[in-house]
């Protein structure tokens, strides 16, 4: 069954539906400017609806993130698509045609009533993506309590085809034959709001690359904190046990060459000093230990909020941590040297450790695809006027938010957003101004 | 029936983090007795000192105000509910009314344990203020 | 259009049999790998279950019980809690006990 | 000021007719609640007129059972038990409006999420709770009002006060966008503190280049009024419409204000430099120690011919830079300010403004040592860890002193070099050092400019740090809590140029927002006041948080003169803080009424939900006319 192509016109197409695109997004339409917002997962949302609590404030980040999540699903002037890649942005004339490709969910979505019932039903486990691997989730499962859309996915690549899901389903909503669809959009202007990713935890060899249970990445540490986490409180992943004594290793993912992460990642030392003030809040017998070189906590509160978490007892130490290596029972073993100290290197055994893992971007000019707008020497998106207009890219009508154009904490991103929201709804207003063999 | 479920308790939420937080306890199947009656509002701040004793006087068994704490977008709201609620409280006890069936927490989007928990300890409370 | 509840009933039975005979023919229905995962999956679940029928048990026992390995017993019993076959009970020293539900 | 409050009947002057409609949801409900029995029990509310259940309410077979029964039945209330309101209240409003019936005169019972999926073992007490909660909802909406958005017309005009990049950033973005913009600056030119600025990093563009560029763009556009040396004085009226009083500081009489009419305002005052106290590292004892703004601009008028660095008559052969002065500071060792308080904020730009400064004087002077003293190097953004990392391998020395002791300075008579610095170094275990240095350089942070009688206008909000605060630290980082006006820059926070800017081009987007239609549309969800009722207590102002949304005015009332308090819905967030304040209830958040709840509470009691009282046509407050209303007085 050959699809047709869906074709759309758009004042701005958005590129990535995090905080940053949701915020440009919500800027644009409530301007009054049309939007097609393409987000590649099944849920909007991005890395913050992942997140247990914000700093410096502490509110819990599903909570503020759900109804800024909502509004964008619910906004008239926004067309989102979930689940869907951008194939190739073209410039023409001043105005921008993209293709995109609509990943099928396996479901009718005009059908679904988000009853999970599938869920229920299916009997094949697979590791929870949201949870980071800490969680189980289905074959066909709704990616997140939260998350919206919510439609349940069918993962096709590990569906047993057994049928159970649309037995119970009771609207016969799920469709195994769904095939991807094509999507056409005519663009006035492009914002990219692609992301990060984080430093690949098997880069770091010398910190066991990933195959110690007990070692993890800060966003696996965000969901076990987080009150709806994979495990219902702070544990071991090897064992299940409640850890007595956590450490973090700080600048495990940045101004490192060796990675070629050279550059700071802004919010390592914050989300740090933030989960562990939530253990300490949770874990109130527990030793947290922070492992670091500087600590940057350099945004509006920040400071405060560092100097609250030494006061409730956590550690800093200022040292560079060589080598983790596992003891008996899987329990992390760090060589240490304490600069402060000077006696010399030393190993510290810990039941849990946390990689502060630095911010690398998601999407990357050099892979290609996409839109052929350039990048810097840190490989973040290049901006030609980084001081006055941050916002620019290498391609006028294109601009960037968020981490695209570098580690960003969450009301940097979010400030970042409206700044290209409003640099796009400008360039609109030029181009439309002079539309003289310019507009198609 | 057990005689949890034969009680009422009213449920006050609010649209910002605990009427959503009571969906999540929903989606996730986890269950609780059937003798709890949620209604949503902008903010619990909204309502006078009578309102709760009337409740209690037209056969509300208890009440749980669940508020969204430091999440709560309106200005001065929380303190202002906390003192009202203190002042119902002191008039609940010249009233002879068990200061347990009355209670102001916080429950956030996603805190579905503790909401459980408040059922669970609110329903305690009342028959054991019963039992007295 | 018809109403909803028929509009379901006549589709029920047939389309997804259909929709599934289609797809096994071009897709196949798993790997061997996935089978076989699959099938360990459930043969670990049981052994999970079984040992946690009757009492509460932490990890740890429930691995000394079943043979098993205390990070893979530990995954299944957050994959069986969060589909609620899994209870939590009152935590016991460092450890959570687990009881089916 | 004219507020109408009608007193009207139902729309249609009919007797209230509800529609209850429950769904099965396929099954998630059905399965455990008895939704016939539901629809039967609620068929026998007095009020009642229509009572189905039905397979899937939210298709659209299910929408028009509620649409042909509207048009076809009479009914003009309608109740959805079915999912959580989150997920399909705006559909069923939707299909009302579609039916020509107000979508508010709807309510939502959530009998799934809340009910059947959290209930299953108990399918008796589900359905008898689903029964209660129905006849709830029924209660609420037979006291629900009509309700319509509020609308508040708008001035398409900005101003900004403040004309250094923020300001002139904002201004720019929001003249590009179409709208009116007065950039009212107190000094006599453009530019603020960048204008001061040799090179900025990491681009190494000049700092009168970016200023330059700027003015340049705020030149070009016919729609931006700059006003130089001249500041705000009168702040009056909301959103939509302020009334702002611009005053020449060269203009000595009242008469020449000028009054500007605007929709937002955005404020980028800026800030200040910390001014070391008398002593401090020998700061004001000492001229070999100055502050970092100060040894920039001799740096910059150092002409490039110089091959030594000169200062105070000698050759500098080693210098100092000392980070945190006058940031991060510490109570009990540092002075503090004159609030009482110490600066324990980060100023976020100096670490990295001190490592460029450094690279500048390496580079130029490469014989002189460099010493840097610090706490925390905090390079943390683009570009800026290679200052950092090149200072180092170019042979600065760098030394941590610990928070609460920060390095001291003493001048040396007649010595070698000006003085000896004496601090203790974490690096190397804490060992107390001395440092023979000719210059001391004090990276000073940034405090807030005093724009207290701008402050006092509004009564804006300032955080603990003196700096603006916004709504939101997180979510809402350029708004502050009086609607329409915006943050842009420093003045909320130590901030360097670019995300200054980004700062000020967000502010512009939120101004753009508000005013981009000729009216804003607000939700209906405010306070409204009974005014035959009200009694004119004036116990509501106390409660209101927001200044202007509750004031007490002279009305006419069956012809006399009454003072009652009246709600201004552009700036009324519904809260309802007053609502519970009022005694005789005559003030009450529209669609959330206390009457509305008490009838709540009596149907999740009743036994008999045929024994609930019959609800007569409701006369009240109806449709707010909400006339703009100029100034705040």
């Amino acid at each position: 069954m050959a699809a047709s192509t869906q074709q759309l016109k758009a004042d701005v197409l958005v590129v990535g539906a995090g905080i940053a695109g949701l915020q440009a997004s919500l800027d644009l339409a409530d301007q009054g400017k049309s939007v097609v917002l393409v987000e590649r997962k099944p849920s909007i949302g991005g890395t913050m609806i992942n997140l247990s609590k914000v700093f410096p404030t502490l509110d819990c980040a599903s909570c503020i993130t759900t109804p800024r999540m909502a509004s964008v699903a619910h906004h008239a002037n926004i067309d989102l698509f979930t689940l869907s890649e951008v194939d190739g942005i073209e410039k023409a004339g001043g105005r921008f045609r993209a293709t995109l490709t609509k990943r099928p969910r396996y479901i009718e979505e005009d059908k679904c009533i988000g009853c999970k019932r599938c869920e229920e039903a299916c009997t094949v486990f697979l590791e929870d993506d949201f949870d980071h691997g800490l969680g189980a989730r289905k074959a066909i499962s709704i990616p997140f309590t939260n998350a919206i859309p919510q439609y349940p996915v069918l993962d096709a690549d590990n569906c047993l085809l057994c049928g159970a899901c649309a037995k119970v389903c009771p609207t016969q909503c799920i469709n195994f034959l769904q095939e991807p669809t094509k999507v056409e959009v005519d663009a006035g202007a492009v914002i990219l709001a692609t992301g990060f990713e984080l430093t690949p935890i098997a880069a770091k060899p010398q910190y066991g690359g990933g195959a110690f249970p007990n070692v993890l990445s800060p966003l696996q540490m965000e969901r076990l904190l987080a009150p709806h986490g994979p495990y219902g409180g702070v544990m071991r992943p090897s064992d299940g046990q409640t850890p007595s004594s956590i450490a973090y290793v700080q600048c495990a993912g940045s101004r490192d060459k060796s990675l070629g992460v050279p550059y700071c990642s802004r919010v390592c030392c914050m989300y740090a000093i933030k989960q562990a003030m939530l253990l300490s809040g949770s874990l109130p017998i527990a030793d947290i230990t922070i492992y670091y070189m500087d600590i940057r906590a350099f945004g509006k509160g920040y400071e405060q909020f560092y100097q609250n978490a030494r006061a409730m007892g956590v550690e800093f130490v200022k040292a560079k941590v060589a080598r983790i290596s596992e003891g008996e029972g899987h329990n992390p073993i760090l060589r240490i040297e304490r600069q402060e100290a000077g006696t010399g290197p030393e190993e510290v055994q810990h039941d849990l450790v946390v990689l502060s893992l630095g911010m690398v971007p998601a999407w990357k000019p050099s892979r290609g695809g996409l839109i052929a707008v350039e990048a810097d020497t840190d490989g973040f998106l290049k901006s030609p006027s980084m001081k006055l207009s941050p916002a620019l890219t290498t391609m006028d009508g294109v601009f960037a938010a968020g981490t695209a154009t570098g580690p960003k904490d969450i009301v940097d991103a979010i400030t970042d957003a409206g700044a290209a929201a409003m640099a796009a709804t400008n360039y609109l207003v030029r181009t439309q101004a002079a539309p003289a063999g310019h507009l198609p | 029936m057990s005689p949890e479920d034969d009680l009422k308790i009213l449920i006050i939420t609010t649209m910002i983090s605990s009427y959503p937080g009571a969906n999540t306890v929903g989606q996730a199947r986890l269950q609780y007795s059937p003798g709890t009656f949620i209604v949503r509002v902008p903010d619990p701040v909204m309502f006078p000192e009578e309102f709760y004793l009337d409740s209690f006087a037209k056969g509300i068994d208890g009440i749980i105000i669940m508020s969204s704490g430091s999440d709560c977008p309106y200005e001065g709201a929380y303190p202002r509910l906390s003192k009202r609620v203190g002042r119902v409280y002191a008039r609940m006890k010249e009233q002879g009314i068990d200061t347990s069936r009355l209670k102001l927490t916080t429950i956030c989007t996603v805190c579905k344990a503790a909401f459980l928990k408040e059922i669970r300890e609110m329903q305690q409370n009342i028959l054991k203020a019963k039992a007295a | 259009m018809s109403e909803g509840e028929q509009q379901g009933d006549e589709r029920k039975g047939n389309y997804a049999i259909e929709q599934l005979k289609q797809v096994r023919a071009t897709r196949g229905a798993g790997t061997p790998a996935q089978i076989e995962r699959s099938k360990r999956g459930k043969e670990m679940q049981n052994l999970i279950l079984k040992a946690i029928a009757d009492e509460a048990k932490t990890v740890p026992e429930i691995a000394a019980e079943t043979g098993l390995p205390e990070q893979d017993v530990f995954w299944w019993i957050t994959a069986l809690r969060k589909y609620n076959r899994v209870q939590d009970e009152r935590k016991r020293g460092d450890f959570v006990p687990y009881r089916k539900k | 000021m004219t507020e109408t409050n009608t007193s009207a009947l139902n729309p249609s002057g009919d007797p209230i007719r509800v529609g209850v409609y429950v769904c099965h949801c396929g099954g998630n409900i059905s399965d455990i609640i008895d939704t016939k029995a539901v629809a039967a029990e609620l068929a026998g509310h007095p009020n009642v007129a229509v009572s189905n259940d039905y397979m899937f309410m939210c298709s659209d077979p299910g929408q028009a059972l509620i649409i042909d029964d509207i048009k076809a039945n009479h009914i003009n209330r309608v109740v959805v038990a079915a999912c959580s309101p989150t997920l399909h209240e705006l559909t069923f409003r939707k299909a009302l409006h579609r039916a020509g019936l107000n979508p508010y005169l709807f309510e939502h019972v959530n009998i799934r999420e809340q009910a059947s999926w959290v209930h299953k073992g108990d399918h008796e007490g589900a359905t008898r709770k689903a029964v209660r909660l129905v006849a709830a909802g029924v209660e609420k909406v037979v006291r629900q009002d009509e309700l319509f958005p509020i609308k508040v017309g708008v001035e398409p005009h900005v101003v900004v006060v403040g004309g250094g990049v923020a300001g002139m950033s904002a201004a720019v973005a929001l003249a590009g966008r179409g709208l009116g913009v007065t950039l009212v600056e107190k000094g006599v030119a453009l530019g603020g503190r960048v204008a001061d600025l040799d090179r900025v990093y990491p681009t190494e563009e000049r700092g009168a280049d970016l200023v330059q560029d700027l003015t340049r763009q705020v030149g070009g556009h016919s729609r931006i009024d700059v006003r130089l040396g001249s500041e705000v004085v009168g702040l009056d009226g909301h959103v939509g419409k302020f009334a702002v009083t611009v005053r020449a500081s060269s203009v000595a009489s009242e008469d020449q204000d000028r009054l500007v009419r605007a929709g937002a305002i955005v404020i980028a005052t800026g800030f200040d430099h910390y001014r070391p106290a008398q002593g401090e590292h020998g700061f004001g004892e000492s001229p070999a120690v100055i502050t970092l703004p100060d040894f920039q601009s001799a740096l910059r008028q150092c002409p490039a011919s110089q091959t030594s660095l000169q200062a105070n008559g000698r050759s500098v052969r080693s210098v100092a830079f000392i980070h945190c002065v006058g940031s991060r500071q510490i109570d009990g060792v540092h002075a503090p300010q004159a609030d009482g308080k110490v600066n324990d904020y980060c100023s976020r730009t100096c670490c990295t403004a001190t490592l460029h400064t450094i690279r500048q004087v390496q580079s130029r002077f490469p014989d002189v040592d460099v010493y840097d003293l610090h706490k925390d190097i905090r390079t943390y953004g683009r570009g800026h860890e290679a200052y950092y990392e090149e200072a180092s391998r170019a042979g600065a020395l760098f030394f941590r002193f610990p928070d609460d002791e920060p390095p001291t300075f003493a001048a040396s008579t007649g010595g070698k070099c000006a003085g000896t610095i004496t601090t203790r170094d974490i690096l190397t275990w804490g060992e107390e050092l001395e440092i023979p240095v000719d210059l001391v350089v004090l990276a000073t942070g940034m405090v807030p400019r005093d724009i207290a009688s701008l402050i006092d206008l509004r009564k804006l909000p300032v955080g603990a740090d003196r700096f603006l605060q916004e709504v939101h630290p997180k979510l809402r980082p350029v708004e502050i809590g009086v609607a329409g006006i915006l943050l842009a820059g420093a003045c909320q926070g130590p901030m360097d140029i670019n995300e200054a800017c980004t700062a000020a081009q967000t502010a512009a987007v939120k101004a753009a927002i508000l005013l981009a239609n000729p009216t804003i549309e607000l939700d209906p969800f405010v306070a409204v006041v009974d005014g035959e009722r009200c009694d004119g207590c004036e116990k509501c102002l106390a409660e209101c948080e927001y200044k202007g949304a509750l004031t007490m005015a002279d009305l006419q009332l069956a012809g006399a003169t009454v003072r009652r308090a009246v709600v201004n819905p552009a700036m009324c967030v519904g809260c309802g803080a007053c609502v519970a304040a009022c005694p005789p209830r005559a003030v009450n958040v529209a669609g959330w009424t206390l009457d509305q709840f008490d009838a709540m509470v009596d149907a999740i009691v009743a036994e008999d939900v045929g024994a609930l009282a019959h609800t007569e046509c409701r006369a009240g407050v109806r449709h707010i006319e909400f006339a703009v209303i100029s100034g705040g007085n």
